[in-house]
């Protein structure tokens, strides 16, 4: 059956992409976050320059995560800059 | 609250006079204030961008103060991380830790603003006459972060 | 001046306020207030006495604060110690420094309170009901004081 | 010749033996710290128990001094308990 998940972005990508959140349903065969972030590259060489794996983190209902962690129905799935805080 | 995220200024002071009251056996109150420096690889910044992820650095924050409780003997710990536009010298972090004894509260204080920079979603953009940076995560407070977990 | 020795409370605010306002480089302040403790050796701690030796207390702790600056980059500090009668929870001492580093800034300030409890001249007398004890230098912090020599 | 010398008490010592600073004339055969402190301990058993070596800590002119530290004329030497402060 089909996800819904809800899409954050912070720092660099939020701001180049101009787009700070968004709900999506994903197709099927993707359950990984790398999924996830391989699919939303294809919407256009924006993306794609803007969502490589070597210059976003992110994290899944607010714990950082790796690319192979899964994705679930209505998970907050947020991708980000490298933080900076402090 | 131990933590506050915000968009206005804090008083360092007032929130040290706040954990110097919690209790007589204070011994000791150490504070970090991290500042807006105006320069940064050589270049002027003219203002910064502090951005955060609602909920999650609340989160993130508690946490750390959460470990930093079972590794020193604190009577009370106070974060305030600020939000929006920032210009040179603005306050931008407050991290203050009391104990009955210095070393607790100096290496709690240092232990939490070193998983700050590390561990909690913040994000911050350098504008110069170049424009704007969204900095990344520095290698040596990676390195700071680590040192916890050596015993370096 | 970098030193301050005096009857009268003081605003740690103020203090760490006035060491950010010294430059636009200033990236860190870190502070550290030592105060009075209701209790020493499960016995109530009534008030105590502050006694220094006047010339030396300063000299000691400016030799202290200059020693600091050859290990650390600082763009100011301030030591403040209270001398007289003083009650539990006021504050004794204050010790702040300010860098564009937050690792220098705090292990300039640690260092700076280790040295002023093993080579500065002042005394404490603790007055408990069952009257006043002179309290003498804690091995603790002859320990503290040599891990800076030590790197351990 | 005879030595003149200040001498300060701080902390215990002070406090009993009532005593803040005094100006003596050191007989001849008085030159170290460890000669000034056992010539003291002289003035009685008050004195004695008050000034052992193992309860005091010195200072000549401002610096902290070791028991056979020398002693000249006019200098400042200070006696005091063990240092407390911060």
């Amino acid at each position: 059956r089909l996800m819904q998940i809800e899409i954050l972005y912070f720092g660099r990508p939020s701001e180049n992409l101009k787009l700070s959140h968004e709900t999506v349903n994903l197709p099927a065969g993707i359950s990984t976050l790398g999924e996830l972030l391989a699919w939303l590259c294809l919407r256009g060489d924006h993306w794609a320059q803007e969502l490589t794996e070597a210059r976003i983190k992110c994290a899944i209902n607010q714990e950082f995560s790796a690319w192979d962690a899964q994705i679930k129905d209505k998970d907050e799935v947020a991708l980000f800059s490298p933080i900076s805080g402090g | 609250m131990s933590v506050s995220i915000q968009h206005e200024d804090f008083d360092a002071g007032a929130v040290m006079a706040e954990l110097r009251a919690t209790s007589n056996n204070v011994g000791a109150v150490v504070s970090f204030v991290g500042l807006v420096r105006d320069s940064s690889y050589d270049e002027k910044v003219e203002n910064i961008l502090v951005e955060h992820y609602p909920g999650m650095s609340e989160n993130a924050l508690n946490k750390i103060i959460a470990e930093a409780k079972t590794r020193w003997d604190l009577l009370a710990v106070k974060v305030i991380h600020r939000v929006g536009r920032l210009g040179p010298n603005d306050q931008i972090v407050l991290v203050a830790t009391a104990s009955s004894h210095r070393g607790h509260a100096f290496s709690s204080c240092e232990f939490i603003i070193d998983y700050l920079k590390t561990d909690a979603p913040f994000w911050k953009k350098e504008v110069t006459q170049q424009g704007g940076e969204w900095v990344v995560t520095k290698d040596s407070d990676v390195q700071r972060m680590e040192r916890w977990n050596t015993g370096k």
